[in-house]
């Protein structure tokens, strides 16, 4: 059995988890209705206008420097299979390549993005 | 299933207070005949149920110590699989009123009581919270939280004991045992309709005008 | 070194002093805060407590002040002012001079109706905003409220009404909004599992940044001080236990030495040992969870745990004696309602070194793990001076080098005969930060094992109670009671007109300036320190409900 | 032998005989792979929260759940015929798709990376020749879920917790990817039976002690706070957001966060088990054939999910012993710390492989 | 840097101090109560509060005079005690207890109508399972059904060995002798 058909198995078996808990918990579970049931909570107080609003820009920071970061790490993954037969020469262009992304965390750290503010 | 079938683990039946109040309310369930069939599955499903009431954190006051120390290591509700406090009411089955309720409080436990998802219950504990105990003189608090929400169990003390808490949670424990799952909900659910929907309407109004 | 006397007549030249319990001065509505200025001007930086009074055709209120230079700190100074108008009384505040002044001025208002003028703020504090009538007045009937079943809308909390006074005597009253439209606002409590009670606060956020506190109190107002108005004496004392639950014998002493000391009863000093005992393992108790609730409020569950385990075996000291866990209900009028237990003394002298070696535990467990660490050094300072204008007193207080501590200033019972260290500090730098405040619970549980130690091996044996009559009434007149509890300054005003229930009682919550506290300390710091920065100042609200 | 191979090629087997349709055998075969799956995440979860809440109940001086079966083992069985029945409560103001397929993605990224996983020999879901790429790619998929939870709820808690979420995930994803890097480097390949079939004479933590443990530590921690769990649970911090991302979903909705909170939880070590220790070959001393053989007759399940479990404990030794981080703390242990240290190993390990290999 | 690094090691061995304490109560007895299972063996100690009581003896005889002591001195009216007037055997009206009742659900265990109560008719227990489903069942009748007043109060004790307080009155001998 190829790993094709497992993958497609289990990702069908996980739809049938999720679907067929909810429709037990939708079908069986006893319902009451009242007017503040669907209300949002907020620790029992009524919320002071919408939660949809423009957040900080802060934690988007981090995404842009985990893209930069990912992107290089997973560029590096098809050296790290073949590194054993590339020897020293591999590691050495992959050390400039490797010097460069150090370099930016060093700037970035400088500049004072790593930090939370 | 019947009151003298009830068991709880390493206590008798006879230990049990107020006993007289179960078999009455078995015998109205059992009004219309029992379904063999769902009965045992009412079994089932209530023994899952009575042995998984994951409580809401709520306290108001002292009682609300006693009952941070049911959960600390002396008398430790983790036993019989309570310990689970869920802080968002959707998650939670039992609310535990261990406090005074007063008026600013009101609504704010009617709100929770009804966020919370069937089947839910209540448990009063303490004077304050079964009537208005040493404040039944005050202008601010309320007599009792059965006037705005249905309460399940009564656990009286000021404030009681762990234990005596672990007694009446087991009592809640006999009651869910007892019940129809599939009539349920059925409690009264006191709510000045009206109030709460005017209010709401104006709220979601706020929330329009703002976005 | 000047005394009190000449300060007052330095001040307020011309005005009879009274001598009362404290010289006591009568003054004109508009000449308090000029006063009061120059008070604070000569040491008197420290208001204790604002009262309240309704004197039947005047409405009125007592101020006490005292100091927090060493030279003064024994005097208390009492200011007393009243109005005729009962119809819209109207006072001038001392908030600008005093911060602690805004909560207590709200106070008054919101039981008496009186407003004053100058104050940002006059909303009402613990009741609702759609209450009808002044519920400590002494004419009014609050019947006329039922069960509320809505909560009241975001904007009613909100609207903040005021009112000023400008230099040609016109009065202005105006409202403001205390949050702008766009803000960020976020409810924390009143049911939430880090405001250590039914909290509430509105929190301005700017993604993580805490930008501004509203906090709300209320939500457990019972009325406790009004309703004191209708019981006798001995049947007020379970609810000063009520207050403050943590720190409830040290409630009940401070009522029982009050009436005590108004009534001219002496107490023996076994029972006096006996309820310092009490007072000392009721502060180790609430320290415990203090700490304990404080760990678990930075998300160390465990650490609240083994605080919980500890802090049984003082329940079970006060059960097998008192016969009550939290409510021990154990000192009354006149001393002990029983004699202690056979196994009290065992039991204590046992606890001592199994607490001192738990506490060690603790320090490595929590106080040198690095997270806990960095997440409380630099955070939520307090400086001396902030904390006098706020009236924090207690462990917060001394962490930030204000010498507060009761039992030193002004002893009872039977701390002056022992000897033990005020735990202070930061006094170099009379600063502190969340740390300091961590840390200086830890100490005085340390600090309260010593005295415990030092009173359990002396305990004398001269009886637990003194003969007080069925019946107890106190001379006309006004009593004051400071004590020490567990978060600090906490007093216990009677005015009574020589009937068995007082005219008027007013508690000193410790707890109602901690929370004053959290705006200031929170401001620009993280949601996760302002729960934690809740958790050092380890208030509890019922204390400041009331 | 008690290996599961051979009860799996037996079915194989029972069923080619007796079926004449391939296609059908194809299918029935298809069912109980699912099945087992389905059933295997579920018992894991059941198992893991049973273990979780006795080994913390132990840690904090207390005993646990005991009162539900012999030593309280049915307690989650309990539990999960109570969610199962909770009522599902349709929240008002929200976005309804969004708030619908939250948990669904959740679970979607905990089921597919259990299906990459190799639990004993010859017994394991889809075995790809990118094994580590693929594992790296579905277990970050569940974040996503995590996100539009928060976002789908407009509840400001959720919001909050789930931006949290969002910081923290991404930040520790790259840790992780890192580690996992260097073990790439070790073995040469990123198939994971290659990986195990690396290891049969030492584990990776033998055959390169000092890079490995560093790797081993900082996926370790990356790892516990891609979970979110403690100290690293930010996006439902208890005593701050009430219950974060997920505080308007009831019933199984929250089960299905619940569950997958822990399978990822065994996930994380699964991972550990197979990249640094071996994954489920026995314990070996290259000469010592008696040893070897003896440690051969414990069945390779038992290795592995004795490793994993181990592994876990000391999860939760960590999670029940340390307070909460704050979300700049958070960020500094990652980037200040992990990060550097990563690529640091990383060189290491290169030089180590060029100088021993 | 080498400050960096050494941050970072003394970070670690202080955590590994702090799961050590974790894995010493890891390893310590547990201190958890079994609560039911000890039902009986661990009752809480002697002088807890947990119900009023009014103790009888073996002829189902009581000391309360009903002179409702208790209840004036009740802050939130948990007592009430119902009189009636009866005649005795020789012909006199006399005032007698009819019923003492006690709402369980709003005591607040102060103790003051035992320490005010001039027979010492009432007593505490320490029994605290108290939890009913039934609000109106916590209002007890404190005086069994057909008791009556003991005749010779000299001579029996309260069976309740919890006789909380000592009143007032009783207090030891004046102390200010001892003082000086």
């Amino acid at each position: 059995m190829s790993s094709g058909e497992i993958f497609v198995v289990v990702f069908l078996t996980a739809i049938v988890l999720v679907i067929g808990g909810l429709l037990l918990g939708l079908l069986l579970a006893p319902h009451s209705t009242n007017p503040q049931k669907g209300e949002q909570y907020e620790s029992g107080i009524p919320t002071r206008g919408t939660s949809w609003m423009q957040f900080k820009v802060g934690y988007y920071l981090f995404a842009i420097l985990f893209l930069m970061f990912d992107v290089e790490t997973v560029l590096l993954f098809p050296w790290a299979v073949l590194m054993k037969s590339l020897g020293v020469n591999g590691l050495l262009c992959v050390s400039f390549f490797l010097v460069v992304l150090v370099l930016g965390l060093a700037y970035a750290w400088r500049k004072g993005a790593l930090e939370w503010k | 299933m019947e009151v003298k079938n009830l068991r709880v683990k390493s206590m008798k039946n006879e230990d049990f207070n107020n006993n007289d109040y179960l078999e009455k309310y078995v015998e109205e369930l059992h009004k219309g005949g029992v379904n063999v069939a769902i009965g045992v599955l009412d079994d089932v499903i209530n023994w899952g149920r009575s042995h998984s009431v994951w409580p809401l954190t709520f306290a108001t006051s002292c009682c609300g110590i006693e009952f941070m120390c049911v959960g600390a290591a002396r008398a430790d509700f983790a036993r019989f699989g309570w310990e689970v406090t869920r802080n968002s009411p959707r998650q939670a089955d039992v609310i535990f009123v261990a406090g005074t309720i007063v008026y600013k409080m009101a609504p704010v436990l009617k709100r929770l009581y009804d966020q919370m998802a069937e089947p839910k219950y209540v448990i009063a504990i303490g004077g304050c919270a079964i009537s208005g105990g040493p404040f039944k003189d005050s202008y601010n608090v309320v007599q009792g939280v059965d006037k705005i929400i249905p309460v399940d169990v009564y656990v009286p003390g000021c404030p009681s004991r762990p234990n005596a808490m672990l007694y009446g949670m087991m009592q809640m424990e006999r009651k869910i045992k007892l019940e129809s799952f599939f009539k349920l909900p059925k409690k009264p659910i006191i709510t000045k309709e009206e109030e709460i929907r005017a209010q709401i309407d104006e709220e979601s109004k706020d929330v329009k005008t703002s976005k | 070194m000047k005394t009190i006397k000449d300060i007052i007549s330095a001040v307020a030249p011309g005005v009879a002093i009274e001598e009362a319990q404290y010289p006591t001065v009568t003054l004109d509505p508009d000449k308090v805060r000029g006063v009061a200025a120059k008070l604070k001007e000569e040491g008197f930086d420290y208001l204790i407590s604002l009262t309240g009074m309704d004197y039947g055709d005047k409405l009125g209120v007592i101020y006490h002040l005292s100091s927090s230079a060493n030279e003064h700190k024994q005097d208390v100074i009492v200011l007393k002012t009243s109005t005729a108008d009962r119809e819209n009384p109207l006072l001038y505040t001392v908030c600008d001079l005093f911060k602690s002044a805004d909560l207590y001025e709200r106070e008054v208002f919101d039981f008496f109706g009186i407003r004053f003028i100058n104050h940002p703020d006059m909303r009402r504090i613990f009741l609702r905003s759609d209450w009808k009538g002044f519920p400590f007045r002494k004419d009014d009937d609050p019947s006329v409220n039922a069960v509320p079943c809505t909560n009241v809308t975001p904007s009613d909390l909100e609207n903040v009404p005021s009112i000023t006074i400008d230099s040609d005597g016109n009065v202005t009253e105006k409202d403001k909004m205390l949050f702008g439209n766009n803000e960020y606002v976020v409810n924390f409590g009143p049911q939430h599992p880090a405001t250590h009670g039914v909290l509430h606060l509105r929190v301005s956020l700017d993604g993580e940044i805490v930008k501004k506190i509203d906090p709300n109190f209320g939500y457990i107002h019972r009325g406790i001080e009004k309703m004191s108005e209708k019981l006798t004496y001995p049947q007020i004392l379970p609810y000063t236990e009520r207050l403050d639950y943590l720190s409830g014998s040290i409630n009940r002493h401070a009522m029982c030495m009050c009436v005590e000391k108004a009534a001219g009863f002496e107490v023996p000093q076994r029972a006096q040992y006996v309820r310092c005992i009490l007072d000392e393992l009721t502060r180790i108790a609430s320290h415990l969870l203090g700490w304990g609730c404080m760990c678990m409020d930075m998300g160390a569950i465990t650490a609240f745990i083994y605080g919980m385990r500890d802090r049984e075996h003082i329940m079970d000291i006060f059960e097998e004696s008192a016969g009550g866990r939290l409510m021990t209900g154990y000192s009354v009028i006149g001393g002990l309602a029983q004699d202690v237990h056979p196994n009290f003394v065992n039991r204590v002298k046992e606890f001592i070194p199994y607490m001192r070696k738990m506490l060690k535990e603790y320090h490595i467990l929590f106080t040198g793990n690095p997270i806990a660490a960095n997440r409380m050094h630099g955070i939520g300072w307090l400086t001396k001076e902030e904390a006098v204008a706020l009236g924090t007193t207690g462990p917060t207080g001394r962490a930030s080098g204000w010498s507060c501590d009761v039992r030193k200033i002004a002893p009872y019972a039977a701390y002056d005969k022992i000897k033990f260290n005020e735990i202070l500090r930061n006094t170099d730098t009379l600063k502190g930060d969340t740390f300091d405040r961590y840390y200086i619970r830890l100490d005085e549980v340390l600090e309260s094992l010593n005295i415990i130690e030092q009173l359990v091996n002396n305990l004398p044996d001269d009886g637990f109670r003194a003969k007080v009559p069925p019946i107890i009434k106190l001379p006309a007149g006004e009593y004051h009671q400071r004590v020490e509890n567990a978060r600090g300054d906490f007093d216990v005003f009677i005015s009574s007109d020589g009937n068995k229930n007082p005219y008027r009682v007013k508690f000193r919550s410790p707890c109602m300036t901690l929370i004053s506290a959290l705006d200031p300390l929170c401001r620009n710091e993280k949601i996760a320190d302002l729960i934690m920065i809740g958790g050092s100042l380890d208030y509890v609200i019922p204390c400041a409900d009331r | 032998m008690l290996e599961l191979t051979g009860i799996i090629n037996w079915i194989h087997e029972t069923l080619m005989a007796n079926i004449p349709a391939s296609w059908l055998v194809s299918l029935i075969e298809y069912v109980l792979i699912g099945a087992g799956f389905l059933a295997l995440y579920a018992v894991l979860a059941l198992i893991l929260i049973y273990f979780e809440r006795r080994i913390c109940a132990f840690f904090q001086c207390r005993l646990g759940p005991n009162r539900v079966g012999p030593f309280g083992v049915f307690q989650v069985i309990a539990d999960m015929v109570k969610i199962l029945l909770k009522e599902i409560i349709s929240v008002k103001h929200i976005d309804k798709v969004l708030f619908y397929s939250a948990f669904f993605i959740v679970i979607m990224g905990s089921f597919l990376t259990f299906g990459g996983l190799q639990f004993a020999r010859g017994v394991h879901g889809a075995d790809f020749n990118i094994g580590v790429f693929y594992l790296l790619a579905v277990s970050s998929i569940s974040i996503v879920g995590v996100l539009i939870a928060g976002w789908a709820s407009n509840n400001k808690y959720a919001l909050i917790g789930s931006m949290r979420a969002g910081a923290q995930v991404i930040s520790y994803e790259l840790s992780a990817g890192l580690s996992l890097l260097t073990m790439v480097i070790l073995a040469g390949s990123m198939n994971l039976s290659t990986i195990i079939e690396e290891q049969a004479d030492a584990w990776f933590i033998f055959q390169a002690p000092i890079p490995v443990l560093i790797a081993l530590v900082i996926y370790l921690i990356a790892g516990h706070a891609e979970t979110n769990r403690g100290p690293f649970d930010l996006p439902e911090a208890e005593s701050e957001l009430t219950a974060g991302y997920h505080t308007e979903y009831s019933g199984i909705q929250f089960g299905f966060f619940y569950l997958a909170e822990y399978v990822n939880l065994f996930i994380i070590a699964a991972i550990a088990t197979i990249v640094f220790l071996g994954g489920w070959q026995p314990f070996h001393i290259v000469g010592a054939d008696g040893f070897n053989a003896v440690m051969d007759y414990i069945p390779t399940w038992a290795w592995f999910f004795g490793k994993a479990f181990a592994l876990i404990f000391l999860s939760l030794w960590v999670r029940w012993s340390f307070p909460r981080l704050r979300i700049d703390q958070l960020l500094h242990l990652e980037w200040k710390i992990l990060l550097p240290f990563g690529l640091f190993n990383l060189v290491l390990m290169a030089v180590w492989v060029i100088i021993f290999k | 840097m080498i400050n960096y690094l050494k941050s970072i090691f003394s970070g670690i061995w202080a955590l590994m101090q702090g799961m050590y304490i974790t894995m010493l109560n890891f390893c310590r007895k547990k201190v958890t109560e079994p609560y039911p299972e000890n039902r009986g063996k661990h009752q809480p100690f002697e002088r807890f509060r947990g119900e009023l009581t009014m103790p009888h003896n073996e002829n189902n005889e009581h000391k309360c005079t009903g002179c409702g002591i208790c209840q004036m001195n009740c802050p939130n009216h948990t007592i009430k005690v119902i009189t009636k007037n009866i005649t005795t055997e020789d012909g006199k009206p006399k005032r007698v207890l009819d019923q003492y009742l006690y709402d369980l659900g709003s005591c607040i265990f102060c103790g003051l109508c035992t320490q005010v109560c001039p027979q010492k008719a009432i007593a505490w227990s320490n029994h605290f399972e108290h939890a009913v489903f039934d609000r109106s069942t916590l209002v007890k009748q404190l005086n069994h059904p057909g008791s009556k007043k003991v005749e010779n109060p000299v001579v029996a004790k309260p069976a309740a060995p919890a006789a909380a307080a000592k009143p007032a009155n009783d207090a030891p001998k004046d102390n200010n002798e001892n003082k000086n």
